[in-house]
Formats: structure tokens, C-alpha cells, sequence
């Protein structure tokens, strides 16, 4: 059990590393005067969703855990009977199993930052991400990784394709349509400001999402090996994807189409992680990464401003990946996995069926709730900051504060 | 020949430079650099203690002009700068003796 | 017995990681001129001290386990008998033990580097950290982490928070007195030149931490896992608390704040991490951040210099860390609690008072023996760079090197 | 097994952390017109040779485990009978140990990008690592790792001095050889753009050593135990090393010795970390860091533009790690020792004589191997850059994009 | 109307800003730039290569005054930016034919 | 006294600097700018989406001057910043009133 459990401390440690690893990530990207806007987010996200993590999430996300249902309740508020025993059938204490699912209720949201970047009032965005941590990422997280209904009907979903990738992707759908295009937003370039942050922050993704995906086994046993080799070869082949296109559309190869083809490839392999052999984490990753690049040009046909990108990567992967789950799920990999891929010998269409009602449900309810929250607060406080405080930058307007300083001598 | 030179708001940078083209011009130099002016800088706070930052944000241009476009060229800085709000920046006008294109060897307005 | 040599060994790896995120930590907040020499105090205290824990510092500290004394003697000098076995009672072999409280030993002294920054000779200080860590961290370590007369009085440190934090915050103090203040500071601005930096470095101590304070369980077992727990849940409260009270008095929440208060969070539970449940590591952070954004103010009063605020964040953090322990510690975590906290059931006020006393032991030791040290390397070698190479920067001065090159074309 | 399995769980993603970690220690030396396309190479070498691993290299480099001969077949193509289960005798799953091994050849040949910087082309890179992988390092790690002509030998080599380190740095010769100087090499500055990148590079690979090294003893025991501890003091000792002689000879002790000499101490316990005990690994480390810095001169005396050093430190330190251990290699330490190396007790020549003969033969097999597809490359499609894309800079030739944006307001 | 041009040592910005500011004045634009000069520049060793670093960090001000001014003004810098070593820099006073303020459209010494 | 301004490509100061050293110059005041002009700038791609670059970094230097010494000059930095490729960049020439040595309060020529 001593190795279970240092494999999840490790695992914890290395999600809780991919939140500042995202900030870069994304921060590398906007344009200067709003990068601290970035990290503050993303660091804030920390503080808020641990804090309520505690309160009251982890009781609604993990509370009744196994009903087959659609909410835990309010058992375990304030962490309430979560202890160092081992409960759940697992074999590690409950307070590392809450540990290491509310590090995955703090990137969740996180995620959204990257749509809605430039633009959105720190105020809003902090009691956005706590009441959408609550109503909608606590409720999915129970339906899936709890044993609430989605689990029942047998749909899977190794460390979060749907609670967290398609999840936090049509959130940020919700808000991109609530906000409104950046000022400036096709007239004007607005090229990345600085796309080493971009890198480092890719590298510090690719290193915690193992973490990520293969602590979600719970165990340090072969179906953790397995998560961590496709969790390696997944954003690798997916690079190679997104590269090829470029090449073949542009003629070029880029360093942020690397990073970003990395990251599509590690969205689209979450869901597989630990239920697929190592040629199909290949494959999927390979077609995520081709495919989130030609994702990328819908924004521009449905004329939405996302930003950063955050429904190319992690709603068009976050359901790609679901979805090829239901193609490549093999039991010979993983004991969990009763009705193998449509591509696997014995399978058939059943998993199928399951992973795309699960991606179009969790997909469906989030956007839904996130445009109805959104709303709310955008009436009540707004969402949006003035067009000053777009001009001059969010850095010096909401935080008093500069990414770099002019002559510090 | 003259030299414009104009300290203009970040921002605008893309309106002016689309405005000079349009105007026909040929060639711009920029810089950034930071002004300090009655627009009053604003206060940056680290851990609790307040910093005065009297400097903002500027770009800097310059212009070589023959003679006859400067009028002209300093009325489309002007209206593709102005916002109306404090800070809008400046510009001004000072005599060149000489003009050189490197590649050329061209002279005067010709090097323009 | 392999799971917690894994974890140990993880965790090692983690705390030396730490001191490098120190570096940038400090690196983005001193002027652009004196970066690389920030990151060079940090980097160098790595070398210096690994090799003089090996030849003597582990012997002082770890030597005579367990006698209750002052001082550990010099029977492992060269590491003689520290070897792949396990002794000390532990799981895990010396070597490993050994390395992992090589890891503390080493970024005790470079937590300094914050107070003194952009002033003090290099020379100077690799002497001062060489003597110190040999002088009084050895020592303090040995009274409480290696059984001596502090763990034998019976007050609690789980990972540091005297030994590391008090030690450290202390022997600031001392430097900042001899020293004086900056060239120019209350009359230049000293902003930061450039947080991202800074950010990157929070969340490389968010991460490292982990090891340091769940590490110190030396087991990957539930204590290891409350611990993890509560360095997961303390920073995040702090940083909430911190970013509370500067909006409160300055209608901002800052960049710089949020990265701030999770330090002074990760500070304060680190004596507390493996002593106290889930619930009052939330309160401990939250009034750790609080408390360390008021002392901020306490450096304005007494007129001192510390550059990047060590008093503020690590003495003040460590010193309630330290005490708050005497209100929560919990037999129901940990059961080498003897005495619990004044706020659990069957708590008295046993274990605050050993608290208090361990805390203002350690406290004053390292600050006498600093004074004393620092000016006899003031008088013999001189503690401060001389003018101009303060005006120029210690980057070109000292180390004949910019951050940032010019025309690099 | 649990215990184990954690731990090469942890030490692959540490290793796979590297890369990054090396593309920005490389990164920060570069002129800031090449910054991006040094990440650029090091990102793409992972996603191009992860999945090369997958497809053939892992089986021409671990089929037919411990046949004592030159090439591990085909057996294993396509990850054919690679799966959760563990063979070999390890107590690990097989595909554990593949993603293991993985890390090593993904990074070995983006250690030669520091030789080749801001003048070969992308294309010819991507070809030449690719084929290198498969004809050169694969083949070696055969040799070496895998029971193969050199191991029976009798030669050892802990986590590849030889395989990584001197396989690199011989092919990095090749590519100097063919390439030629940069552009105005000799004649203009090029000093580091910004170091503080470097610096973080740094940091990064010395944590991610941690795995590298212990890592290697494949489980979570007393040899794991003894390389970490080797791999933390040898590049303290390398450190100090190397800023002692910069500070003889001159006259300052500089930021990037520190990182160059911690790096060089990283190489030369690398072959040595799990043979050798504490006082040895300092031994190495503080000669390793002094006679890499002597080796410096090397290139100035070849008239070779090795342009961030790699022979100095990863071939000078590599062979002189592979040849210290002929010396220090203690049975004491790890039984798999059979000679003891000279220097210790009962010790002999025949250690020293395999190792001097394992480093020679993978040097003179990977540069001649090198020279000559390097030459097949250059022929066909040409290994160097026009004149204007090196003067204009990669990133923006190559990759049409640029590491810091002007202007984004 | 002149435009003086200065370029100091980078820590002496401080006392020059807050002595045009005591001056009166109501504007500056500043820009980092490198200087070359008697102050004879550092050597710099990156992995025991020493590279001559012929430039030195400097601060250009510009600022624009009438012509009454200009001679307070210099003196004012100069004072202020004066430490007696090598490499305190250079003023320069050149002819300036137009001033604009972009805010309000502002001609001559009013502009500035 | 005169002030020459020149624009020239990065890559070409060293030589530029060097042929000024030689020619006996005392002082160069040099900056990062940006150059729009007849060289095209490039485009760049960041996710699929081409940017028109109109700016390409170029090296601003400022070099004061006698009167005597203008012509010598402007054709050593022309000659050494010559590549004969499109955007070699521009020197021009304009009139300083006034310079002053900072350290030493010297002005007029003997303050250059
Ligand atoms: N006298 C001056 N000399 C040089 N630059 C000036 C001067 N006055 C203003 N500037 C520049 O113009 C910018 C805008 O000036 P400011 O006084 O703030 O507003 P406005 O242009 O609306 O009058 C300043 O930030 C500064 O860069
Ligand atoms: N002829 C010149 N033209 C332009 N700038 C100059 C000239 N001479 C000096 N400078 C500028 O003035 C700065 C200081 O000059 P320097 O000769 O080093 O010392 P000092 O000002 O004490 O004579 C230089 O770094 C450079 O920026
Ligand atoms: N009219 C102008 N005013 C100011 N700067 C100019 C002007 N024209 C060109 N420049 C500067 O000179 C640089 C080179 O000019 P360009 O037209 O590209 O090529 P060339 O020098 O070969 O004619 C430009 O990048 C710009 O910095």
C-alpha cells in the first residue's frame, strides 16, 4: 500500500504543478499588459477552489459516492469523516484521494481563463469559477468519477475527458458568447507576447499530467504504467499531427504549434489514458493533433473571439478523445473496461454509444449552466471591464501592478 | 527636409502607421519609450507599499519628410493619434541638412 | 518499505527543486541589474552546502540521534557510516535520510538571500552561510529534528518551522541590521522587475513544498498524506487571507499579493503539516496571510531594510506557525502528539508552552549568533559592496555578467 | 513492488522533464533571434523520437535482452509484447520500463542542439535525429543497457555515461565538423541573451537528474538511495569545481559557471551515480567541474565552433566520468560491481580497462557513424541555413515567429 | 522652441526627473539606450570568454522647452545629472520649428 | 555642431561601431528601434493565423559631430552598414545649437 500512496502524494504534487504550468502557458500568449491578469487567475484559482474544495465540494462531488445518481449530498462538509483511514475501496487514506481530486477541481476552471482572456473582470471571474465549481463542476464529477449515473451506464473516462476538458471547454463557450470579442479583435494583430512563457508552460503540462493521468489509477501498478506511456506518446505523436498540417497549410512548422499540438494530445488521451495499449494512444493522439488544428478555424467561421484557443484544444479534444475511447477501450489493458472499443476484437457499439452521451450530456449541461450563471452575473456585476481598462492593460488598471518594469536601475 | 517626430499612446500605434501609409509614406522609425506629462502615471502597489510611476507607456516615432508633405503629414499623425483623453502626446517638427539612403548612396529627398 | 523510499526519495528531489524556484521567487523582485546575482547566491548555496553537509554539517546535526543534547558531535564526519542501511528507527536508508536533510539544510540559509539583496558582498556571503549552516543550523536541527533537547522538552516541528523558517527569519534580521539599507531605498522606487519571475518561483515552492513538509513524514503513509493535505489547503486559505486584507485597505488584489500569501502560508504550516487535520490548516493558513500582510508595515516602523520582507514572511509565518501548533496539534492525526493543542479536545496549554519557548530559543539563538558572526565577516572581509558597484549592479560588478544582453543580434 | 513501480513511475516523468529543462538552458544562451527555434528542437525531438521509440527503436535497443551481441532485432516493433506485465527480470511492467528508456532516447539527441545552434536547418535536424536514434543510439543502448557486447564485457555505466553523454557529445562533434562556425564567429560577441532562461534550465535538470540517475536502479532500494544522494553531491562539488578555477584564473566567480559547472558534475556522476559512494561522487564532481572548464579551451584550440560547449561538458564529462568509475566503483555500494575500481579496497585494473575500452568504442563508433550520415544529409538536402536566415535569425526565417514580440500594446 | 536632448546615467533619472519637475517643466519623453564613449564600457566572461562590452547602459530624455528656457533647463540636468565620473553623459540643444499638442491641436509654446 | 542620426540593420553595429572607432569618434549613443519601409517585414503564424509584421528591428544611433567631421562621417557609417540589400536603412543630418559635457560642464565642440 506504501507504494500506492507515494505514488498519489507524487500525483497530487505533479497536478497541483499543472495550474502555474497553464498560466505560463497561456500567459505566454496574451499580450503583455494583461499577462499578470493571467497568473493572477489561474493562481487565484488555487486559493478559491482549494479553500471551497474543503467547505463543500468534495462532499457534493464524492458524498454518496456509488448512488448511480446526480449529487453527493452534504455529507462531508468540511471535509467531515475525511480522514487518513482508507474508505472508498481504495488503497490509499481518504484525505489523499480528496487531496488529489481537488487538484483537478482547480485546474478545471482554470482552463476557461485562456477563452476569456483580456477582457473579464477579476471580480466576476473569481465568483464565477467558485459557483461553477460548485454547481457544475461538483455535480459532474459525481456523475462520472463518484459512480453517479454517467459511471453507471457504463460510460468511461480515465481521468477526465469529460469532467474536465470538454467540462471546462463549453464553459468557456458560455463566456465567449457572454463577453464579446477582445477590442480590437481582428483588426489588430495581437501576436503572443512571449512564447518561451508558452513553452515552459507546455513542458510543465506534459511533466504534471502524468500526474494527472496516471495517478488517476489510484495504484502504482501496470494500468498506472500503461496511463503514463500513453500520457507520453499521445502529445508526442499529436505534435507530429498539428506539425504535419502546419506544414502541409503553411509551409512552416512553429514552436507554438508544437506546444499547442502537444497539449491537444494530452487532452485527447485524458479520457483513454488507462484503457487504451500504446499503438492507439498513438493514433489518438496523432488525429487530436490534426484535428484540433483544423478546429482551430471555427472560431473564426462562427466569429467568436476565444482567445487562446480553449475550444480548438479542449472542447474539440475533450470530446474527440471521449469519443475515440469508445473506438480503442481495450479489457486486455484494463479489467474496467466490460465492453471493449469497436475497434478492438469483441467490441461492438455499446461503449460507443455510452461515451457519446456522456460527452453530449456533460457538454449539453455545462454550457447551458454557464450561460445562465454568466448571465446572472454579468447583470449583477458585469462581466466585462471598461474599454480604458482594455486599452491600458489589466495588469496596471485591476492589479496596480507591471509584468516588467521600465527602468529599474 | 524635416524630421517629425511624434510621442504618440501605444495603442494608436497601428492607426497612425495605417494612416501614414495611406498618406504614401514611405518609411517610419519607432521606439518605445516612456513619457511623463500632465496624463499623471498611475500607482503601482507591491506588497502594501504604493510606487508613483510617473512614467506611461509611449511610442515614439519619426519621419523624414521633404518639405511640403509636413504639414500634411503632421495633420495624419495628429488625427490618427488623438483620442481626446490626456496623454495623446506630441509632435514636432525639426530641420534636417541632410538625408542619406545607405543602400543607394541616394542624397536629400530623394533618400526619403 | 520500498513505497516510502519512493516517496523519500521523491520528496528530495522535490526540496532541492525548491531552492532554485527561491531564486526566482527573489530574482523577480530585485532590479534588473542585480538578478543574476540573486539567482547566484541561491544556485551557489546548493554547492556549498551539499559538500559541507557531507564533510561535517550532517554529523553536527544527526550525530548522537536522540541524546537530548546540544549538539551532535562529530562521529560521522565524511559521512562515515551513513550508508544504504536503514538505522535511526526509520524506514528508509541513512543515505537517504541524509540526503533529504541535506535539501533543508541548504535552502535554510539562501531563505536569507531575500533580506540581504542588492547589497551584500559575495565573498561575504558564502563565508556567512558556510559558518552559519555549521554554527547554528547544524545545532538547531540537532535539538529538534535529530532528538535533542528541544524535541526532548516536548515541543512539536514538523517540518521546519523553527529549524528552517524562525532560523532563517532570524538570522535576516541580523544581516539587515549590520548591512543597512539599500543605496537609495525610501527615496528611489524599488518595484519589482518583473513578477513573472516571481510567479514562476511560487509555484515551484508550491510544488517543492510538498516534499518538504509531507516528505517529512520519512513514510508514504496517512500522515504523509494529511500532510500533503494541509500544504495543499494552508497556502491556498493564506492567499486568500493576504489578498482579503489588501483589498480591504488598498482596493486592489495583486499579482505579487497572491504569490505573497501563498509563501506565508506554505511557512506557517510547515511545523503544523503533520500534526493538525484538514480544517485548521484552513484557519492557520488564512490567518497566516493575514498576519503576514500586517507585519509587512513592522519593517516601515522599526526602520530596517529587508529587502524582499524574510521578517515579515518567514519569521513572522514561522514564529505563529510555530505557536498556532499549541492550539491544534491533534493526537487524532498524529500520534506522537502527546499533548494536543488548547483547542482539541483534552488540549492544555503543555504543548503552547514548549511551543512559545522553542520558538523564542531558536529565535534568539540564531539572532545573537548571526550578530556575531556577520560582524566578525564585517570586520574581516567586509559585508557590503561599495557604492558604485551598487549603482551598477552586482550582476556586472561581482559576476561580470547582464540578465538581459543588449543588441544580442 | 508497488514501492518500485512509484518510484520509475516518478523518475520517468522526471527524466521526460529534462528536455524542457534542457531547451532552456540552451535557450538562454542562444542570440534571442534563435531562442525559439533552440525550443523548437528540443520540444520536437520529443514528439518525433517518442513515438520512433515506439515503432522500432525500443526493440532494436531491448530485444533479445542480454544476448551479449550488437542489435536487439525487430521481436519487439510496434511495442509488439510490450505490455503491463514484467519481464526481463525487473520487478516492473515492461511498458514501464520502455517509457523509462524513452526519456533517455528522447533526450540524448537533443543534447547535441547546444553544438549545432542558430545555423542548422529544422528539416535536416528532424532527419538527422531521427536516423540517429535508430542507427546510433539505439544499437548503443543495446551495447550497454541491455545486456548486450559491452555489458558482458564487463564495462559498467549506471544511467549512460556512455550511451547518453559521450554518444551525444561525439555525435556533436560530427555536426560541428560538418557545419562549420556560426556567421561572424570569432569575430562579434555572442554573448547569452538571458541567462536567468539557463539558470531555470538548470534547475530543472538537476531535478529531473534525480530520476535520471536514481532512476536507473529501476526500484526504490539502497543503490536508488545512494545514486540520488551521489547525483545532489556531485555537481555541488562540480560547482564549486568550476567557480574555482574561474575565480584563479579570472579574477570573478560568474552565474553561468555555477549552472555550466553543476551541469558538468551532473554528466560525470551519471555513468558512476549507483557504483560509487558519498566521498567518491563529491571526488568526481569537484574534478569533473575543474577539468570542464579546462576543456573550454579545447575548441579554441581546434578552431571549432562548438557553440554552447557540449564537448566540453557532455563528451569531456561523460568519458571522464566513465573512466573515474574504473576507480571508485565500490562492491560495497552495489554488488553488481564485480572488479572494484582501483582506488578501492581489493581493487584492479580490469574495471578501468573495460570502461577506457566502452568509451572509446562508443566514441569512435558515434562519430564515425555521425560524420557520415551527417555528410548523406548534407548531400541531399543540405545541413546548414543560408547566410540571410542566420543573419535574420531561425525563429523568424524557420519558424515565422519570434520569441518576444515588439510592440504588443 | 529647442529640444533639449540628454542622455545620463540610468540611476541619476530619478534626481533629473524630480529637478525638471522643480524646474517647472511639464513633460519628458525617455527611452534606455547604450552608450559608447570615455566611460570605457566592462568586460563580461561567459564560460571563460571575455567579451568587451563596449556599450554601457544609458537613459535619453527629450525634453521640449521655449526658448527662454533652455538654458535654465540644461543647467537644471546637467546638475542633476552630474557625478563627477566618466561617463556622466551629454546634453544637446537642437532648433525645433513646430510643436503640436495632439490633444487639442495646440501650436508653438503652448503646445509643449 | 552637428548631430548625425543613422538607421541600420542589427546585425551590422559591430561594424559600424568599428569604423567609427577608427575614424576617431569619441561617443555613439545607440537604441533598439523598429524600421517600417520598402523592406517588407514578414509575416508570422501563431495558431493557423498569419500576422503582417510591418516592423523590422533595426539600430538607431546618434552621433554628434563638428561641422568639419560630418561629411567623413556619414560615409564611414554608410560604408560599413552597407549590405546592398533592401533596407539598409537612412543617416540624417541635423543642427545642434548647444552640447555640453555633463561631467565636466564643457560646451561647444571641445564637449563632444
Ligand atoms: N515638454 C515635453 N518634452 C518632451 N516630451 C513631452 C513634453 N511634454 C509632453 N511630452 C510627451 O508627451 C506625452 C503626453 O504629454 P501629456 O502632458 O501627458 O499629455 P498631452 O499630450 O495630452 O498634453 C508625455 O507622456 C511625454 O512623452
Ligand atoms: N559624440 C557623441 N555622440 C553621441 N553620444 C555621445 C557622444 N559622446 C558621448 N556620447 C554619449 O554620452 C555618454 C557618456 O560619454 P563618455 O564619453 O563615456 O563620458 P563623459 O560624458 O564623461 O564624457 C556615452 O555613453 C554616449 O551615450
Ligand atoms: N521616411 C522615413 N522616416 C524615418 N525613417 C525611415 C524612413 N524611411 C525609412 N526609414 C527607416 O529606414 C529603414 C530602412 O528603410 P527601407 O525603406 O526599408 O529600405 P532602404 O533603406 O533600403 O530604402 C526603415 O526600416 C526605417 O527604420
Amino acid at each position: 500500500m506504501e507504494g500506492n500512496i507515494a505514488w498519489v502524494l507524487m500525483s497530487t504534487a505533479l497536478v497541483l504543478f499543472m495550474t502555474p504550468g497553464l498560466a505560463f502557458f497561456y500567459g505566454g500568449m496574451v499580450r503583455s499588459k494583461n499577462f499578470l491578469a493571467m497568473l493572477m487567475q489561474n493562481f487565484f484559482a488555487i486559493g478559491l477552489l482549494a479553500v471551497l474544495w474543503v467547505v463543500v465540494g468534495y462532499s457534493i462531488a464524492f458524498g454518496r459516492f456509488g448512488d448511480g445518481g446526480w449529487f453527493g449530498g452534504f455529507g462531508h462538509v468540511g471535509f467531515k469523516g475525511v480522514g487518513t483511514a482508507a474508505h472508498l475501496g481504495l488503497g490509499i487514506p481518504d484525505v489523499l484521494f480528496a487531496a488529489f481530486q481537488m487538484t483537478f477541481a482547480i485546474i478545471t476552471p482554470a482552463l476557461i481563463t485562456g477563452a476569456t482572456a483580456d477582457r473579464l473582470k477579476f471580480g466576476a471571474y473569481a465568483v464565477f469559477i467558485g459557483a461553477w465549481s460548485l454547481l457544475v463542476y461538483s455535480p459532474v464529477a459525481h456523475w462520472v468519477f463518484a459512480g453517479g449515473w454517467i459511471a453507471k451506464m457504463g460510460a468511461l473516462d480515465f481521468a477526465g475527458g469529460a469532467v474536465v476538458h470538454i467540462n471546462a471547454g463549453a464553459a468557456a463557450l458560455a463566456l465567449v458568447l457572454l463577453l464579446g470579442p477582445r477590442k480590437g479583435h481582428g483588426k489588430e494583430p495581437m501576436p503572443p507576447h512571449a512564447l518561451p512563457w508558452t513553452l515552459l508552460g507546455t513542458g510543465i503540462l506534459y511533466f504534471g499530467w502524468f500526474g494527472f493521468n496516471a495517478g488517476s489509477a489510484l495504484a502504482a501498478n501496470g494500468i498506472a504504467a500503461q496511463a503514463l506511456m500513453n500520457t507520453l506518446v499521445a502529445p508526442a505523436a499529436a505534435m507530429l499531427g498539428w506539425l504535419l498540417l502546419e506544414r502541409v497549410k503553411g509551409k512552416h512548422t512553429t514552436t507554438l504549434g508544437a506546444a499547442s499540438g502537444a497539449v491537444a494530445g494530452m487532452v485527447a488521451i485524458t479520457p483513454c489514458a488507462g484503457f487504451v495499449g500504446t499503438m492507439p494512444a498513438v493514433i489518438i493522439g496523432f488525429l487530436a493533433g490534426a484535428l484540433c488544428y483544423l478546429a482551430l478555424t471555427i472560431k473564426a467561421v462562427v466569429g467568436l473571439d476565444d482567445a487562446l484557443d480553449v475550444l480548438a484544444v479542449h472542447l474539440v479534444g475533450g470530446l474527440f478523445g471521449s469519443v475515440a475511447l469508445g473506438f480503442f477501450a481495450d479489457p486486455a489493458v484494463n479489467a474496467a473496461v466490460r465492453h471493449p472499443g469497436l475497434l478492438i476484437s469483441g467490441g461492438g457499439i455499446a461503449l460507443l454509444v455510452d461515451q457519446v452521451v456522456a460527452a453530449v450530456v456533460v457538454c449539453g449541461f455545462s454550457l447551458v449552466a454557464s450561460l445562465i450563471l454568466g448571465k446572472i452575473i454579468d447583470v449583477v456585476i458585469g462581466l466585462r471591464v471598461d474599454e480604458d481598462t482594455e486599452d491600458v492593460g489589466l495588469d496596471q488598471s485591476l492589479h496596480v501592478e507591471s509584468a516588467y518594469a521600465f527602468g529599474d536601475l | 527636409m524635416k524630421l517629425i517626430t511624434a510621442v504618440v499612446k501605444p495603442f494608436r500605434l497601428d492607426e497612425v502607421k495605417a494612416a501614414l501609409k495611406d498618406a504614401g509614406i514611405a518609411g517610419i522609425t519607432v521606439g518605445e519609450v516612456q513619457g511623463f506629462g500632465r496624463q499623471s502615471g498611475h500607482t503601482e502597489v507591491y506588497r502594501g507599499t504604493e510606487y508613483q510611476i510617473d512614467f506611461v507607456p509611449k511610442i515614439r516615432l519619426e519621419v523624414l519628410a521633404s518639405d511640403e508633405q509636413v504639414e500634411q503629414l503632421v495633420d495624419v499623425i495628429s488625427a490618427a493619434a488623438r483620442t481626446g483623453k490626456i496623454g495623446d502626446g506630441k509632435i514636432w517638427v525639426t530641420p534636417v541638412e541632410q538625408v542619406l539612403r545607405i543602400r543607394t548612396g541616394e542624397q536629400g529627398p530623394d533618400a526619403i
